[in-house]
């Protein structure tokens, strides 16, 4: 880039409309990010951020409207087009084969060749480069992506982005999978390309990330654009309220008053992923696990629910003894788990809403005969957890991902369990419905259920715990008060001595 | 009166267009060879022929005792089946041969082309070959020729290599039995419907095209022309739509009998009359036409002609004449001889003219009690 | 975007459309099969008399039996290819059990039942426990089947069916005022397709649904994986022994009793919108699938398509028919 | 770190050389069983035998492996190897000078057959299974009506594909080798290989990744149609005729997917290859020559043949599922 400050935008998209079997998402909406800059999207959940964002990319085309790359009209009518217009996307799922190398991965759709054949030594070479780059050299080109860690995948995204050399490069919500330390990293490389004059689209719920990274910011609402400030103007509250259109509670819900009896001990529970732990949920109590991607929180969720269980170790509930081997023994002992993936472990997306909402009460307790009477207490929950649908039998797929998580809650709720297990309960979801998974998360434990908690987001899992655990690699590295500093929870996580100041 | 009736004039479903696998030659052949007298034992019809030339094989003559080999195209349905197990059994009526080895094509063309080039490698002193077609199979035979006496039976090849090609009259004076059977039976102008197994098998499509010549000379209405996969419920389905269709149906034609019964049941099943009928000499068959009293014909393609080749090898190797082609005889059971070929003792689908009462392991080899 | 105020209020209309017209809908199968009675019915009106129109629901009965128990298999995500043969080996071993024997009928009945529950059984467990696709644990079987019962009977059926046995598919109640005679066929037809309607309604059916919608969530929601998709197998195991009582006591014994009727029944299925894949799809509309296929092999039959080209024909309409379900889910 | 990355990985035995291991094991316990039948199993003709069967399924096969990997498959070559080899036959009506015709008219035919194949599955989005059985089911009544029997004429010239051989290797397994290595070439080292193998991992990455899998798909069910048409061409060289039910008697089209499935692919697709597939055919091949030489029963080895490829793939799949737990 010649001129620091050049007039022309790099994309422009104006009056760029879109629908859904007839279901408008997108109305009508102008968006343009400049060169250097870095554009923030925010908006509540199904607000139509990604869907933007896919018609940007050429995954979706608009019903409406028009977009303008590089002073130039442009259509794309495919992914291929967008990248060869220089516009590069990191979903906001994850897009990668599993069983295909990073440096495949890297190069999909783009592979080099040398004499007709691909030349994969060129491949493997740039993307080591790349990795490199992004101070990344852990991961190898040549590694599976299967093999590697959720945060590790994310990496392998951004560097596929990267490998366009796109001038304009959307990001929906990249940290989503981050932990906080992370983030750190990806910070850096996006200031990185925005110095190099590349033009950025940030999508994200974390209002924090959004005013540490944007030049400006336009918020999404149900698909029309509410307003597009210049950061530096904007204050979060401000922003929240144009994006729920009501002032919200920035803080958490009070915390328990006193944990009720022990409902979940565990002594000595290892498998093959967790080293032997000692572990108690409290009735009315929410107990925090914290911890670096992949230090085993979900394992120690997952062997709770017996999906791979304890195999050493003696697990109670209410007194008993017992060891789940299925995820159906721990239903029906009462145990409910809200997955960390939703579409890949979470939901069934052809059924529908109610379907969804009736699973665990169907598949654990089954029935002959249509059961009326718990039909109606679902669909009372789904309207207490305020799932916006366009009806109860809509298939769950076309849901925003905070509604499908919503979705999910009144899934476990229905079956009044004993013990919760949430991972990663919030993450994707915007602020309002957030603050409402919050809420009834509180709600569940004064009403005696025993929780735990898993989340990467270090003000939540403080906000929201009344204990902390702590995990790495595998083991309990520590236990902390609900009340603790995020800088202990980062000491105990990542092995570095650190003065508790409880 | 009957709309459908009227309605199906024009759909004109009479016996379409000539096979064209039609030889006018083989066929003005068959229909002499029906007429003709065999020679040879006269309760033996597997070693009787029909206007025998015999050919010289001295040549071939060796000393005993014979290794036997077989290419067989299959055993996928019980007319080779029957036939297998007569062969088998006439095998061990002869100490002469020490051992006999098959190999078993599975229908699949390629395979026997293969199976052949293989059993060369065992050491045959004489190959009999079961072709799985006509043409295909003619490369390898003429490989084989080379090497060891071969003989053909049932489907021919297209070379005079092997030492002789044994097998009944052959597809058209079946076909024409039936259909001839028929333009007697049934009054003119009445309705004929005939039902094939499958389309594209020479053996049966030759059937076919000798029943339309007599069907086209005859005052009969071949109201329809359908395949039947040789599926006895597809049967019964056809012959039932027919006959919602017809009201009725005079005259059943079948290229092999093996849906025969169900055939004759739609008719059962609908209340109406049982037509006059063409099967084959399929046990159940016949012991429908004998309980029922039905109407019918069985042209049969003798199983007894699996016997013939193992007869003919010995006479081969010991250097006797043999005739080439050697045409064994086609009976037809009709009202007449019936009871001389209905056995309750023996399966439903078991073949009456086996000719395999004298032979070792009968009836339990057969599968009969 | 406009979202309904109630949060779980009725469908708007845009939604519906999808999901009346779209994959897994059964509309577009109820239309093709109009299509094809009023066809029928123009070329020979008399189809629809009650006797003939009972008649054909009798030929027609296996095939939808088979249809619906295929559904099952297929909704849940999985194939099941050895249902052909094993139609052919219960005919068998029902014929050669019997032997003829009216007093032998009920144990036999009660044998071929029995035998394809088990084999939809082994098909299940290999399938879900010993992990293999179950379109070559079906594939496997469907040889298995056919080379044990042709070694069994040396190669060709022994014995014979009792008529008591043929009965089922074969007669009915007679004299029935109007309608003529009930086939027992329909009755049996009429039984079993009221329970797979009860079956998918109740709590089974739907977890069933989740469970070829996705194993995973399915299994994490206290769902029994394993066990819902044997059952699947097992139910279509018995499908196919209750249409081979039907087929042989309609047609006899033979070998070709069962050829090719695993492709049909996946057609019919598929024809009937529900999705390869499993989730979607009802099993109405399976049951339609192979009603209309039949009727259209009864109209190829009355328009005279010679039977040579009826093949063709019927994959012409098949594909389009698919084609048309297919276009439909996308717009 | 950087000491980690310079590590090699060991080759690992997965299921797609498994099928090798068990290649092995047969080839060794079948050679000691025929042996103790007093017959031999490498011998000059059965050796010949086996190649020789092994080339057209291997064919197909290979065509198959690549549908297959890209997560669909091909119900209608049985079909298409019976029309190409009517096709081929019928061009070259015995006289020398029209084998290239021929062929040409095979390649452009089974092109076009696949053509219509992908264009169903992508463009009027028809599931594989369903498309290709109707396309297929048209093929057959094609061929129904306008074959009473094998047709045409092949001359001898082109029948040495068929017969010849050098030593004990025939040339048409040498011809089944020669397309295997090119599938290999293009499935491991050409852009579309990286392409289809994206689509059949997951369609949906590979579209947002700008792979045009409409187009791959398109590309993959030519080129196994080609193949089935390349197996129609060996047939009829080996037939001296085309032969309307050639391709349906053989039972090429579940067998191909047998084959495939034997090498360890993975049938919903992304996970296999042609090493594996050459491997499953020869498996296939040795286990119907130990049966030739120890003249089993027909139907008893259809048992034998069902209960190993069932058992095959129970292993591969326990495999995979121990490691899954190990790691
Ligand atoms: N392919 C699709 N078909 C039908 N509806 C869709 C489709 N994709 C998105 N939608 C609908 O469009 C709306 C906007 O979805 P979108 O994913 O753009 O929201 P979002 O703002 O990204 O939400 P989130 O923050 O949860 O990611 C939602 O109501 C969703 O249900
Ligand atoms: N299904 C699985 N198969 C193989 N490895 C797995 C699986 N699940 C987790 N792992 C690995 O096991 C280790 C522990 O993972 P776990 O998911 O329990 O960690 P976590 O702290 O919850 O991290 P995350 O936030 O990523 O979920 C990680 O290295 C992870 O990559
Ligand atoms: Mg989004
Ligand atoms: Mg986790």
């Amino acid at each position: 880039m010649d001129s620091p400050e050049p007039p022309d935008a790099l994309l422009t998209m104006l009056g760029v409309g879109k629908s859904f079997y007839g279901v408008p998402v997108l109305s009508d909406v102008d968006i343009d990010v400049h060169p250097g800059e870095v554009h923030a999207v925010v908006g509540e959940n199904g607000a139509g951020k990604s869907t933007l964002m896919k018609i940007a990319s050429g995954v979706h085309q608009p019903d409406t409207g028009t977009l303008t790359i590089a002073g130039r009209p442009a259509t794309l009518p495919d992914p291929r087009a967008a990248q060869a217009a220089g516009v590069g996307i990191i979903h906001q799922e994850f897009n990668l084969l599993p069983e295909r190398t990073v440096a495949e991965n890297v190069f999909l759709g783009r592979e080099p060749t040398r004499r007709g054949l691909v030349d994969r030594r060129a491949m493997r070479a740039r993307t080591a480069e790349l990795l490199a780059a992004v101070g990344a050299e852990v991961v190898r080109p040549h590694d599976r992506v299967r093999d590697l860690g959720i945060a590790q995948q994310q990496v392998v995204e951004i560097v596929k982005a990267l490998s366009l050399d796109a001038r304009i490069l959307i990001m929906d919500e990249p940290t989503a999978a981050l932990a906080d330390h992370e983030v750190e990293l990806l910070y850096a490389l996006v200031r990185r390309l925005q110095a190099r004059g590349i033009g950025i689209l940030y999508v994200s719920h974390r209002l924090a990330e959004v005013f540490d990274l944007s030049d400006r910011i336009t918020v999404l609402k149900d698909g029309r654009r509410v307003t597009t400030v210049d950061t530096a103007d904007a204050t979060p509250e401000g922003l929240v309220r144009h994006m729920v259109g009501r002032e919200l509670a920035t803080y958490y819900p009070p915390k328990a008053a006193g944990a009720g009896p022990t409902v979940v001990s565990v002594a000595g529970g290892g498998n093959a992923r967790l080293k032997p732990l000692d572990l108690e949920l409290r009735a009315g109590e929410v107990l925090g696990v914290g911890g670096l991607q992949g230090s085993g929180r979900s394992a120690l969720a997952r062997a709770l629910f017996g999906v791979e269980g304890f195999t050493t170790g003696r697990m109670t509930l209410d007194g008993k003894a017992v060891r789940p081997r299925s995820p159906r023994q721990a239903v029906r002992a009462g145990i409910a788990y809200v997955t960390e993936d939703r579409k890949g472990e979470g939901l069934t997306l052809s059924q529908s809403v109610l379907d969804n909402a009736l699973l665990a009460s169907r598949a654990a307790t089954p029935r002959w005969f249509p059961d009326k009477a718990r039909t109606t207490t679902v669909r009372e929950l789904l309207a207490a957890v305020e799932v916006h649908a366009a009806g109860a039998d809509q298939e769950v797929r076309y849901l925003s991902g905070g509604n499908q998580q919503k979705v999910v809650l009144a899934r476990w709720l229905a079956m009044g369990p004993r013990v919760l297990l949430f991972d990663e309960p919030t993450r994707g979801i915007d602020v309002g419905a957030k603050a409402a998974i919050h809420e009834l998360i509180r709600d569940l434990a004064e009403k005696g259920a025993a929780i735990l908690m898993i989340s990467s987001e270090l003000p939540e899992l403080l906000g929201m715990s009344d204990r902390i655990v702590v995990m790495r690699d595998g083991a309990l590295a520590g236990e902390l008060p609900g009340d603790a500093s995020e800088e202990a929870v980062l000491s105990l996580a990542t092995g570095t001595p650190h003065e508790v100041s409880a | 009166g009957n709309p459908a009736a009227t309605a199906s004039a024009d759909a004109g479903a009479g016996t379409g267009e000539t096979s064209s696998f039609f030889v006018q030659a083989d066929y003005d052949n068959e229909i002499a060879l029906r007429t003709a007298t065999a020679s040879g034992p006269a309760d033996k019809p597997w070693e009787q022929a029909l206007n025998p030339t015999n050919v010289d094989t001295a040549k071939y003559k060796k000393a005993g005792p014979y290794n036997l080999c077989f290419s067989n195209a299959g055993v996928g349905n019980p007319w080779r089946q029957v036939g297998f197990k007569n062969m088998q059994a006439e095998v061990k009526l002869h100490p002469e041969f020490k051992s006999f080895q098959v190999a078993d094509a599975e229908s699949k063309d390629d395979k026997q082309i293969s199976d052949i080039n293989d059993l060369l490698g065992k050491g045959c002193d004489a190959l009999i070959v079961s072709p799985n077609t006509t043409a295909t199979l003619t490369p390898a035979v003429e490989q084989a020729c080379a090497k060891v006496p071969v003989i053909v039976f049932d489907r021919g090849v297209n070379t005079k290599c092997p030492v002789t090609f044994i097998n009944p009259i052959g597809g058209y004076a079946f076909g024409a039995a039936g259909a001839e059977f028929l333009t007697e039976k049934v009054k003119p102008g009445g309705n004929v419907l005939a039902l094939r197994i499958l389309p594209g098998v020479d053996v049966l499509e030759t059937r076919w095209a000798a029943a339309k010549v007599a069907f086209d000379k005859s005052q009969l209405k071949v109201v329809g022309v359908e395949f039947t996969d040789g599926d006895a419920a597809k049967t019964k389905t056809i012959v039932s739509n027919y006959l919602q269709r017809f009201g009725t149906i005079d005259g059943i034609w079948m290229d092999a009998g093996a849906t025969a019964v169900a055939a004759a049941e739609a008719f059962e099943d609908a209340g109406k009359p049982f037509p006059a009928i063409v099967g084959e000499d399929q046990q159940d068959f016949l012991r429908m036409w004998q309980d029922r009293k039905l109407t019918a014909v069985a042209p049969t393609y003798p199983t007894y002609q699996w016997r013939t080749p193992v007869i003919a090898a010995l006479k081969i190797l010991k250097g006797e004449q043999v005739p080439s082609p050697w045409k064994l005889p086609q009976p037809t059971i009709t009202d007449a001889n019936l009871s001389q070929y209905v056995d309750p003792s023996m399966p439903p689908l078991h073949y009456a003219m086996c000719g395999c009462s004298d032979l070792p392991g009968y009836p339990g080899e057969w599968g009969g009690k | 975007m406009t979202r309904t105020d109630a949060p779980t209020g009725p469908a708007t209309l845009g939604q519906s459309r999808r999901g009346r017209w779209g994959a897994g809908s059964i509309w577009p199968v109820v239309a093709i099969l109009l299509v094809l009675l009023v066809a029928v019915g123009i070329r020979q009106p008399d189809f629809y008399d009650p006797p003939a129109l009972l008649a054909f629901l009798k030929r027609a009965a296996p095939l939808i039996v088979l249809a619906a128990g295929q559904y099952f298999v297929i909704v849940a995500g999985d194939f099941d290819l050895s249902v052909g043969s094993l139609v052919t080996a219960e005919v068998v071993i029902a014929a050669r059990l019997i032997d003829g024997d009216p007093a032998a009928t009920w144990p036999v009945i009660a044998v071929v039942l029995a035998f394809g529950l088990l084999v939809g059984l082994v098909n299940g467990l290999v399938t879900t426990l010993l992990l293999v696709p179950s379109f070559i644990t079906t594939l496997g079987m469907y040889l298995i089947l056919v080379g044990a019962v042709y070694t069994w009977t040396g190669g060709s059926p022994r014995g014979a069916l009792s008529e008591e046995f043929r009965m089922f598919g074969r007669r009915g109640i007679e004299g029935v005022p109007w309608l003529g005679e009930i086939p027992y066929a329909v009755l049996i037809l009429l039984v079993l397709g009221t329970l797979a309607i009860l079956a998918m309604r109740a709590d089974f059916g739907k977890v069933l649904l989740a469970v070829g919608d996705n194993p995973r969530a399915a299994r994490l929601a206290g769902g029994r994986v394993a066990g819902v998709r044997t059952i699947a197998f097992v139910i279509s195991g018995g499908c196919a022994a209750v249409a081979a009582i039907l087929l042989g006591g309609f047609g006899g014994v033979s070998f070709q009793v069962g050829v090719g009727l695993e492709f049909t029944a996946i057609t019919a299925v598929v024809l009937g919108g529900v999705v390869l894949g499993g989730g979607r799809g009802s099993v109405v509309g399976a049951m339609l699938g192979a009603l209309t296929l039949q009727t259209l092999l009864t109209l190829l039959n009355l328009l005279g398509v010679a039977g040579a080209l009826a093949s063709a024909v019927q994959g012409l309409i098949i594909l389009a028919a698919v084609a048309i379900g297919g276009l439909r889910a996308r717009t | 770190m950087t000491a980690l990355a310079a590590t090699r990985r060991t080759p690992r035995i997965d299921s797609t050389n498994g099928v090798w291991v068990a290649l092995g094991i047969t080839l060794i316990v079948g050679g000691i069983l025929v042996a103790t039948d007093g017959g031999s199993l490498f011998g000059q003709n059965s050796t010949v035998s086996l190649l020789q069967r092994a080339a057209g399924l291997g064919i197909v096969a290979v065509g198959q492996t690549f549908t297959i990997l890209a997560g669909s498959l091909d119900l209608s070559v049985a079909y298409v190897i019976s029309l190409t080899s009517l096709i081929a036959a019928e061009t070259m009506a015995g006289s020398d000078g029209r084998v290239l015709p021929a062929i040409l008219a095979v390649l452009a035919v089974s092109g076009a057959i696949g053509l219509v194949n992908g264009l169903l599955i992508t463009k009027l989005r028809i599931n594989a299974f369903i498309a290709t059985l109707g396309v297929g089911l048209l093929i057959k009544g094609y061929l129904e009506q306008g074959y009473a029997g094998p047709a045409g004429q092949v001359p001898v010239s082109f029948q040495h594909l068929g017969y010849d051989r050098i030593g004990p290797i025939p040339v048409s397994f040498l011809l089944f080798i020669g397309v295997a290595a090119v599938a290999w070439v293009v499935l491991k080292r050409s852009r579309f290989g990286h392409h289809l193998i994206a689509t059949g991992g997951d369609l949906d990455v590979a579209r947002l990744s700008g792979v045009r899998t409409d187009w791959v798909l398109i590309r993959t069910h030519m080129i196994c149609s080609l193949c089935a048409g390349i197996a129609g061409l060996y047939l009829a060289s080996r037939l001296g005729a085309g032969a309307p039910r050639v391709g349906a008697e053989g039972g090429y089209d579940l067998e191909s997917i047998a084959a495939v499935v034997l090498g360890g692919a993975v049938l919903a697709g992304g996970k296999g290859g042609v090493a594996g597939t050459v491997g499953g055919v020869l498996l296939l091949a040795v286990i119907d020559g130990i049966f030739n030489q120890l003249a089993v029963d027909p139907f008893f080895k259809q048992v034998v043949r069902g209960v190993v490829i069932v058992a095959a793939v129970a292993i591969y799949a326990l495999r995979l599922r121990r490691k899954a737990v190990a790691a």
